[in-house]
This record gives C-alpha cells, structure tokens and sequence, in this order.
C-alpha cells in the first residue's frame, strides 16, 4: 500500500525543559521515536521542519531545533499561543505525540563550508538557528569564523540560556546577547537585535548571515546587514505561514508559486526579492 | 481505442448489469438541484443534464474524509484505515474528467497522497458528451471539446437513437468486455453523427477566454489596482471554490469523543480569511482583494509555473453560482489587456 | 418605471462630494439576466449605474465588508461616508445594522429608490433558458418586458418575481437621504401562508423535509458572507477553542449550522432572501427566516429593520413577555 | 421486561437559584430520577442555543433551563432574556421537526426543594415518552 505521509510516527517525550517563562511561555520538547527502525532513518539537515501533533487536538508545524549531530531524538521548542500549544504545554515525561516530517528545504550547510557564519536571532526565532549552530559548533573545523547576535525582551525571555554560556566559554565562537530594555546586573549590550549588529559589524568578506525572529526584526536586519555591504544571497531567513499538511498539498502556505512548508521555510534574501505574493 | 455503439433502451439494461458488480455513481436530482449520487436502479440516473452544481470531483476527494483513526490523548495510539473504494462514475462531463487529470499533479510529486491516487485508479469514468453546453460553458478556450474522449475510460456520446462509444483505456475495456452483448460495432455514419455532433456543440459555446501566456502577463500585474476594482464587489462567500472541480486546498481537523477520534480532512476555501490567519494574529491575505486574486494566481500563474497546466476546464460554475456576477471569462481575459 | 437619469446624477452629485469615498450600485452584468454591483469612485463613474429588476443583490452587505486595513505610523483613519443605493427591503439591513450599533447613521449616504418587484434569476432563467448575451427587463405595472435579441416578452410579473416581493409590504425604502423618483405604498400584505400551511404538517413529515434538505447543505457558507446582517468579527463555527460546530460536512453538523445561523437571525432578518439566492445547493432558507419572523411578530409584536432607535428583540425583554412553556 | 429508555437529560441550572434548589432537594432526601445531568452556570441567561443545541448533538435527549423567578435574578434581567431566547430557539426546533418538549425551562428558586424534584420527574417522563433523539445525534462513524 502506498506510504502515507499524512500519518505520523509515534514519539515519547523523554524531557521537557521550560525555556522561558512568563505571558509566552517557551518549552522545549526532546522526543524519542518509539519504533527503532524510524530512528535510524528519519534523517534531517538542519532547518527542515516537523509536523508534531497531539492526538485528538491537531498539529503545529516546528523547525527542529536539535542538530542530527546529535543521535536518536529530536527537540522542538514551541511557544505557548494556540490551541494545539497551549495542549502540548501541558504535557509531561513519558506522554505520547505524533511526530511526521522531515519536511521543508534546509541550510545549505555543504555550500557553506570554509565560510564565516553570522547568526541574528530574535525569541522564538532562535530554534531553527540552534539546530545549525550546534551542526556547525560540532563541525567546528569546516566553517570560518562564527558570530552568535541574540536578543530578547528581557533576561529572563532568553532561551537556552545554558547553551549560550557554554558557547561563550569557547573561544573560537563569539557570542553578543542582548536585551531591549536596560536591567541591573546586565553588562552586555542594551537594545535592539539590528542595532547590536551594527555594533558588531561582521565583515561581508566571505561570509553567511542568518537571521530568524519576528518579521519587524527581520526587515530591520536585513537593511542593516545590506548597509554592511551583505548582498542579498548571502543572507539567509526562514518564514512562517499557518500550515496544515506540511508536504505542499493543502495550498494555504503559499508565497506566489511556491509553497512555504516545502519549498521553504529557508529563503535567501536574493529569492525573496523576486517572488511576489504575500508573505 | 475501439468504437462501439449501444442502442438507447439497452443503455438501461447495460446501467443495471454494471450496478450489480460495481458501485455506481451517476446524476441524480434532488428538487432542482443535480448532484452525484450512487444509483440502485438505471432509472434513477438523470441523464439530460447540463452540468452538476456539486461537482464529481467530490467522489474522489471526499469533502469529509477519514485520514486515520485514533485514540485520543497524550497516551494515545494511531490506527490507519484501508482505502479501497472501488466505483464507476457514469456520466461525467469531459470537462470534470479533465479536472481530475489536472488535480493528479496537485496529489502526486515528491509526496504522494495515497487517499486521492488510490481512488483515483480505482475509479472507471464513464463519461457522456454535452450535445447543449451551457450559458457559461467554454472548454473550448483550452483548446477541449464538448464530446473530448482524452481523459475518460468510457466516452458516450448521443447520437439520437443510440449512443457512440469510444472505449479508450484498458480500465474501459474489461467494462465493455463484461457487457459485450449490449455493443455492437459502430458504422461509419455513426461516426460522422458524433463528429457533427460535436460541431454543433462547439458551435453552441459562445463565450471564450483569453489565456495565451496568461502566466507571464500576470506576472507583471500583480499590484496592479485592477485587482482592487475586481474584488471590491466580492462578498468572500467561497461558493466558487467549493463549485471549483480543480480547487483541491482542504483543512485538517481532530475530531473524537473521549476515547476514541480520528483524523479527518475537509474542503477548505482560500476565500475565507481563517484560511491564512496566524496565530499570532498576522494574516497575509488579510483583505478580499489579496484572496480573489491569489484564487486567479493559483489557477492562471502558479498551476502553471508548478505543473504547466492551467487550473480551468471551463466548466462555468463559477460564473454561474457567482452571487455577484464576478465572471472569471470576463476577469482573466480583461487581466490579459491591463497596461501593467 | 425608475428614471436611471435621475439615479446617475444623484450618484453623481454624492461622488463629487469630498467627504463621500464611493457609492456602490448596480450596473450591466456579463451574460443574460444579470446584474453586478457597481463602485462609483470618480464622478464619471456613474454613468454605468442602472436600476431594472434584474437588480437582486442587497448592497447594504458592502458597508459592513469595508476593510479597515492597519495605518502607518501618523497615519489619519479614513473616516469618508459610503454611498449605497437601496431598494426596500435592502433599506431595512441598514436600519437593523443601525439600531445594533453596528455602523453609524452618519457614516453611510443611503440612496433609496422605490422598487416594484425584481426577478427571481432561477425561475426566469428557467423560463428563458440559454440566454448568453445581454438581456433586458423592464417593468411594466402587473408584468415585466423581457426583451431577447429584440423581441420582448409580456410576463405576468408573479410568474418571476420571488416569494419576498410577492407580500412586500415596504416597497419603498424606510431610511433614505435621497430618493430616486416618488414614493409608493404597498397594497400587500405579509400572510405568512407557506409558513402557516407548513406548521400543519407531522412532527416526523417536518423533520424528513428538513432532514432531505440539510443533507444538501455543503457549508460553504455562501449564506452567512452574503447576509448583510451576518457581520461578527468571529463567526461562531469558526471558534476552534472550543469548537461547537465540527467541519465535518455530515447531517448532525449541517443541522446544526442551519438552527444556529436561522436563530442568530431571529428578530434581526429583514427578509430580503439573499442566503436563498446565494445558495449553491438551493436549500430553502427563507423558509426558517419567515417562521421565527412571524412568531416574533406574534409573540413580541417585534419587526426587524423598521425603526433604527428600536432596541433589538434579544438585547432586551418586556415583563410580561409569554411564558406558558416555563413550569 | 423490556428495559425502559433511560433518557438522558443535561441541566444548565442557575448559580444562585435553581442549582441551589437542586442541592436543597439534595440535602432533605427527596427522591427524584437520576437522569438529570447538572451543569452549572452563573446565570440562565449565560445559556447559548449552541449549548443546547451542541448537547442534543453529543446524545442528550433533552435539556433543561434552571433560572432564577422573574425578579429575583442575581443580574436583574438574565433570566428575562432567557426566556427569550428558549421561546425561540423552540418555534425554530419545533418547525424543523424536533419536538420543542425536548427543551424544557423552569424557574426554581434556592428554596423550592420539591418544586426542582417535581420539574425533574416531569421531564423526565415527558422526554421518555418522546423516546431517544436520534434527529441530528453525532454519528462519529470514523
């Protein structure tokens, strides 16, 4: 019979870790297929999606924010805004979800070897950038120099706070954080993500950017990255449509011909610039 | 191909055989309004008909159709389904078989959808040629014809006392082979019949659209204020998309009880604006100008660009069932002549 | 006989002025026996308006469908009237639309003109059938002339007009800031005969009808996007958490679709049949619509779309309101 | 013996009069049918027809109103635009052929014990005459 891809793999939710509090919470999920087999051949490059879905409730399209560096379980971090969140944030340890994908086209992570790599991410914005920051972090050696730019709202509306303690102990990756409003006992840079771009100014020569976040902070980002002399296909973003069937079928994702949840969601500048439609 | 003919009150007769070893579906009319529906008896087949309102493509992508069963819940677990509908639609119009060849590149590519294609083999189309198309019908601005065998197993074709048939697939073949007693071989006047049939049939269709490289001139309009004076008299109400024989956008919902549910799928319309909401509150497609013409881009420029096919049969529904006359003949062929 | 000179200048004279944005009317439609709606943003505009009973469409929908799109920074709101020609029955959404507070009395020009009975396009295209090029039907006292392809037709006008004009008892629009040609009253009265004929029937004869025709229902929901009084930001089947109504299209769901939309339109439709035009699959809507229309009047002596200060039927209660079924 | 048919009948009952009936009926032992399923709400003004309608969909094959007597409403006017409503949303079930005995309204104040056990043995009856809803009930066929 014919493979269905609407149907999804079973997975277990090994470990469930709170990323950020508050109003709009953020909880990252690792989940562990339950059949073997899946495990070893559900392989992905890092930027490709996943449908995960809760039984009864729906399903949310996610980029999978964990490298495939990393063997036999792959993590989503999702925000708690919906109906279909609101449920899976309620889950624990050991409760079951449907997991279907690798969907979508990824980081050109082969064409980018030997090339420096910027990183600008904003909030949520930073889940698929640390799936290729850790690819990229475990495959030190084949990439040039690498710029980690991060902002949020607040401290406490940083993710993976632990991580990026980790990646500023090591001395070949520089990490700039930063925060939109001023707070006591914060020495690092005050403002938003583009303007603390600015104060890092990565050199264009030979190098990559990527950026995720909120669209404001994306067009802003963009313009100043354009002001540094970055042409526009050496910048990188990914985008995001209400999704249902995650395999182009369902035509609602569209951005003129092409379809966000498989043509995309990464884009690059230079692409963005020619298909018109809206976004 | 073999050509056959089959008199008028054995057609009857040939019906009846076919319903006891198939399910047949075929024009049924329910008040005045003509959709398809399976058939127990020859006689409930409504066979002068222009044009169904609901269209057959609804027998191979369900409106509401089952994706998987499940057990609800954070412990639950999946069951799939078998899909093994087998069944003849007697009496498509060649214009809603073409509509199926054209939604066979939407389901196929890199991700195969087992529920349409499945069917979709599983499916003999009998189809009957229109000899008086409709007000709104224009096939024939695709280069189609009225009484065009090319994407039916079975083509009949009335011919006044008996009708033409050409048999024109293998899935056809086993059909006419099953019920031989009924056909005999057709003449040479018969085959002459059909053709003028035809004609005058091509004939009748008054009404024809413009669409030589419609793609590329779309391209250069897109923020055009053409498109604004187009859908300013559009009330969003989706009829033409749920009429649309080559519409296939469809929404996925979770229905279940306590302990039991299933994944299900359902037609969706590009015209309401939930259809691009995020959850965020952002949206697109926010405004009637941005929905009607992105339902013209998908059929006119993106289909095209995706699987070089334009996403129209001509069929008129939607010109027909518009509540405000927003006449797509009308809207693609002055879209062609917009200065861009 | 309504002067279409007459109607173009006043749509004219609205256009020019500055605090007008559009007047939205009728004009020429593609093929046969149709009409489409027409937007006037330029004065010279006005010169496609027409007014004959081809004219079906109640354009008070319009209003409520402008789209507010967000502003720019420093950005004024673009607070321009909007110019709707009307004819009775249509006039009555917009006083309803009024009196729930759902547009403002000064933000809409109302160009009311008095009308005698438009047609019915299934019954006359049924009558008329393959009519591709244009059309017209003008209205001559008890019956309309249709002209095809130069030969005119006499028609009883009953013959093709719908059920509502058959007892309309408000020809002439109930709220207007000009009026096309001169006033009329109606000598009809609003019997309610089907509805009371159908009241008659079994439990289980009522309930076979309807169950024939929701099955038909494809929630497309043509009738709730063409309704002028069906304007909430949210519609109620479009509610996710909790859903009420699943998507499914299926007899329970189509049921209940149907009740709710009839009953969010208690003592707030005015009758002018649009979500029966509009219905692909012909389910007879008006039929529920002129049920609770004629209990309301007899329970509440309540009639929708008269009176824009009149507090609407459900938003407010009487004391001595009926309560027989209450134990 | 033919087991009788159970009807099973879901009760919107008011916060502060008729669910505080029912709970009086509770506490002095007065014996009445189990059938009646309670939710409860502020007001019985709080009841949208989607209520009713959605529970005659998952199975109920009846439903009843609980509010205050005209007057005593903690809102003042809930219970008036109650009745209202229910008055129509019957005329519309009873055109289409649902018979509107099937959603019944009563007023039953904090005090009316015997009153609230009554109403519920009435319903219950009625509504097992009428037999099981079976018009527009969810099939779930999947």
């Amino acid at each position: 019979m014919m493979e269905n891809p609407y149907e999804p793999w079973l997975a277990t939710v090994e470990d469930i870790r709170e990323e950020v509090g508050g109003q709009r919470p953020i909880k990252t999920f690792k989940l562990k297929f339950k059949d073997k087999k899946i495990t070893d051949n559900f392989s992905y490059i890092p930027g490709q999606c996943a449908m995960v879905s809760l039984l009864g409730m729906g399903e949310c399209f996610f980029a999978i924010s964990s490298s495939p560096t990393k063997k036999g379980f792959i993590e989503v971090s999702v925000m708690k805004l919906g109906k279909v969140t609101t449920a899976l944030h309620e889950l624990e340890p050991g409760d079951t979800v449907g997991v279907r994908g690798p969907y979508g086209n990824n980081f050109d992570v082969s064409g980018w070897k030997g090339k420096n790599l910027i990183f600008i991410g904003g909030g949520i914005g930073q889940a698929p950038l640390r799936s290729l920051i850790q690819y990229v972090v475990d495959k030190r050696k084949d990439y040039g120099k690498i710029d980690i730019i991060y902002g949020a709202r607040t401290s406490k509306d940083i993710s993976y706070k632990e991580e990026f303690a980790e990646l500023e102990k090591r001395k070949d990756v520089n990490v700039h954080l930063s925060i939109d409003v001023k707070e006591d006992g914060w020495d690092k840079f005050v403002g938003f993500v583009p303007d603390n771009l600015l104060k890092v100014k990565p050199s264009p020569k030979n190098s990559i950017a990527i950026t995720c976040g909120p669209p404001i902070m994306i067009k802003f980002v963009i313009q100043n990255l354009e002001k540094l002399g970055f042409s526009e296909d050496q910048i990188f973003t990914t985008l995001e449509m209400r999704m249902k069937c995650g395999i182009g079928k369902c035509g609602r994702c569209n951005i003129g011909n092409l379809y966000v949840c498989k043509d995309g969601p990464v884009f690059s500048y230079k692409e963005l610039k020619n298909i018109y439609g809206e976004r | 191909m073999d050509i056959l003919i089959i008199s008028k009150n054995d057609l009857p007769k040939f019906i009846d055989e076919l319903i006891k070893k198939n399910t047949v579906f075929a024009p049924i009319e329910n008040d005045d309004t003509i959709l398809f529906g399976q058939i127990k008896k020859a006689n409930e087949a409504k066979l002068d008909y222009l044009n169904s309102q609901y269209p057959p493509k609804a027998l191979i992508l369900n409106q509401t159709e089952t994706l998987f069963k499940f057990r609800p819940g954070p412990k639950g677990d999946i069951e799939p389904i078998k899909i093994d509908e087998k069944k003849v639609i007697f009496g498509i119009r060649p214009c809603d078989a073409k509509s199926l060849a054209i939604l066979d590149c939407a389901f196929s590519g890199d991700f195969k959808d087992p529920y349409f294609l499945t069917k979709r083999d599983n499916t003999v189309l009998i189809g009957l040629s229109c000899n008086k198309p409709g007000v709104n019908c224009f096939c024939t601005s695709f280069d189609d014809s009225p009484a065009s065998s090319k994407y039916v197993d079975i083509l009949l074709t009335d011919i006044g006392n008996s009708y033409y048939v050409e048999v024109t697939s293998d899935k056809g073949k086993n059909i006419t082979k099953g019920a031989s007693k009924f056909f005999k071989p057709a003449k040479e006047s018969d085959a002459k019949a059909k053709t003028d049939i035809e004609k005058k049939a091509i004939e009748m269709i008054k009404r024809t659209q413009k669409t030589e490289n419609i793609a590329e001139k779309l391209d250069k309009i897109f923020e055009n204020k053409f498109w604004k004076e187009v859908s300013d008299s559009c009330v969003g109400c989706g009829t033409c998309t749920y009429l649309c024989p080559t519409c296939h956008c469809f929404d996925i919902q979770d229905e279940s009880t306590l302990t039991k549910g299933a994944r299900i799928r359902v037609w969706d319309t590009c015209m309401n604006p939930e259809y691009t909401l995020h959850a965020s509150g952002y949206n697109p497609r926010p405004a009637r100008k941005n929905r009607v013409r992105n339902r013209i881009y998908h059929k006119y420029n993106y289909y095209p660009k995706n699987f070089d096919v334009i996403a129209c049969v001509g069929c008129g529904r939607c010109i027909d069932l518009c509540p405000v006359n927003i006449d797509i003949i009308d809207v693609v062929t002055s879209a062609g002549e917009v200065k861009p | 006989m309504v002067n279409e000179k007459e109607l173009q200048d006043a749509v004219e004279k609205t256009v020019k002025r500055d605090d007008v944005k559009y007047v939205v009317g009728y004009e020429k439609g593609t093929y046969g026996f149709q009409a489409k709606p027409s937007f006037a943003y330029k004065p010279e505009d006005a010169k496609k308006f027409i007014f004959s009973p081809i004219c079906v469409h109640n354009l008070s929908v319009f209003p409520m469908l402008e789209e507010k799109p967000p502003l720019r920074k420093g950005e004024e709101p673009d607070s321009r009237k909007l110019g709707v020609v009307v004819k009775g029955c249509d006039s009555r959404a917009i006083v309803q639309i009024l009196q729930e507070k759902g547009l403002e009395r000064d933000k809409v020009v109302i160009i009311g003109i008095p009308c005698e009975g438009v047609i019915d396009p299934k019954k006359i295209e049924a009558k008329f059938p393959g009519q591709v090029d244009n059309a017209d039907v003008k209205d001559d006292g008890d019956n309309f002339i249709v002209t095809i392809d130069g030969k005119a037709h006499k028609v009883k006008k009953d013959e093709l007009t719908p059920d509502k004009c058959k007892t309309c008892e408000y020809p002439t629009p109930v709220l207007y800031d000009i009026l096309i040609g001169k006033e009329i009253k109606s000598k009809k009265k609003e019997d309610y005969k089907d509805v009371k004929t159908f009241e008659k029937k079994s439990m289980k004869e009522k309930w076979d009808y309807w169950e024939k025709q929701f099955e038909k229902c494809i929630r497309c929901y043509a009738c709730r996007n063409a309704c002028p009084l069906c304007y909430c930001k949210e519609c109620m089947v479009d509610q996710l958490d909790p859903q009420w109504v699943r998507r499914s299209v299926d007899l329970s769901e189509n049921t209940a679709w149907n009740l709710l939309r009839a009953f969010h339109l208690a003592g707030r439709c005015i009758g002018c049949g649009q979500c029966e035009r509009v219905c692909p699959m012909g389910l007879p809507l008006m039929e529920l619509n002129k049920k609770l229309e004629k209990d309301i009047l007899e329970l509440y002596e309540y009639v929708a779309g008269i009176d824009a200060e009149e507090k609407p039927l459900l938003a407010m209660f009487k004391p001595d309101d009926p309560e027989e079924f209450i134990l | 013996m033919k087991e009788k048919f159970e009807p099973n009948i879901i009760g919107f009952l008011c916060n502060w009069c008729s669910y505080a009936g029912a709970d009086l009926a509770g506490t002095s032992r007065i014996q009445y049918p189990p059938n009646l399923k309670v939710i409860r709400v502020m007001c019985s003004g709080r009841v949208n027809p989607i209520f009713v309608i959605n529970a005659l969909q998952q199975g109920a094959d009846g439903v009843l109103i609980g509010g205050c007597h005209p007057g005593d409403c903690h809102y003042e006017r809930g219970n008036y635009l109650a009745r209202r409503r229910i008055a129509v949303l019957k005329k519309l079930l009873e055109h289409t052929g649902i018979d509107p005995n099937r959603v019944r309204m009563t007023w039953v104040s904090a005090a009316e014990g015997n009153k609230f056990a009554e109403v519920v043995k009435e319903v219950t009856e009625d509504i097992r005459k009428l037999g099981p809803m079976q018009h527009f009930k969810r099939e779930n066929k999947w």
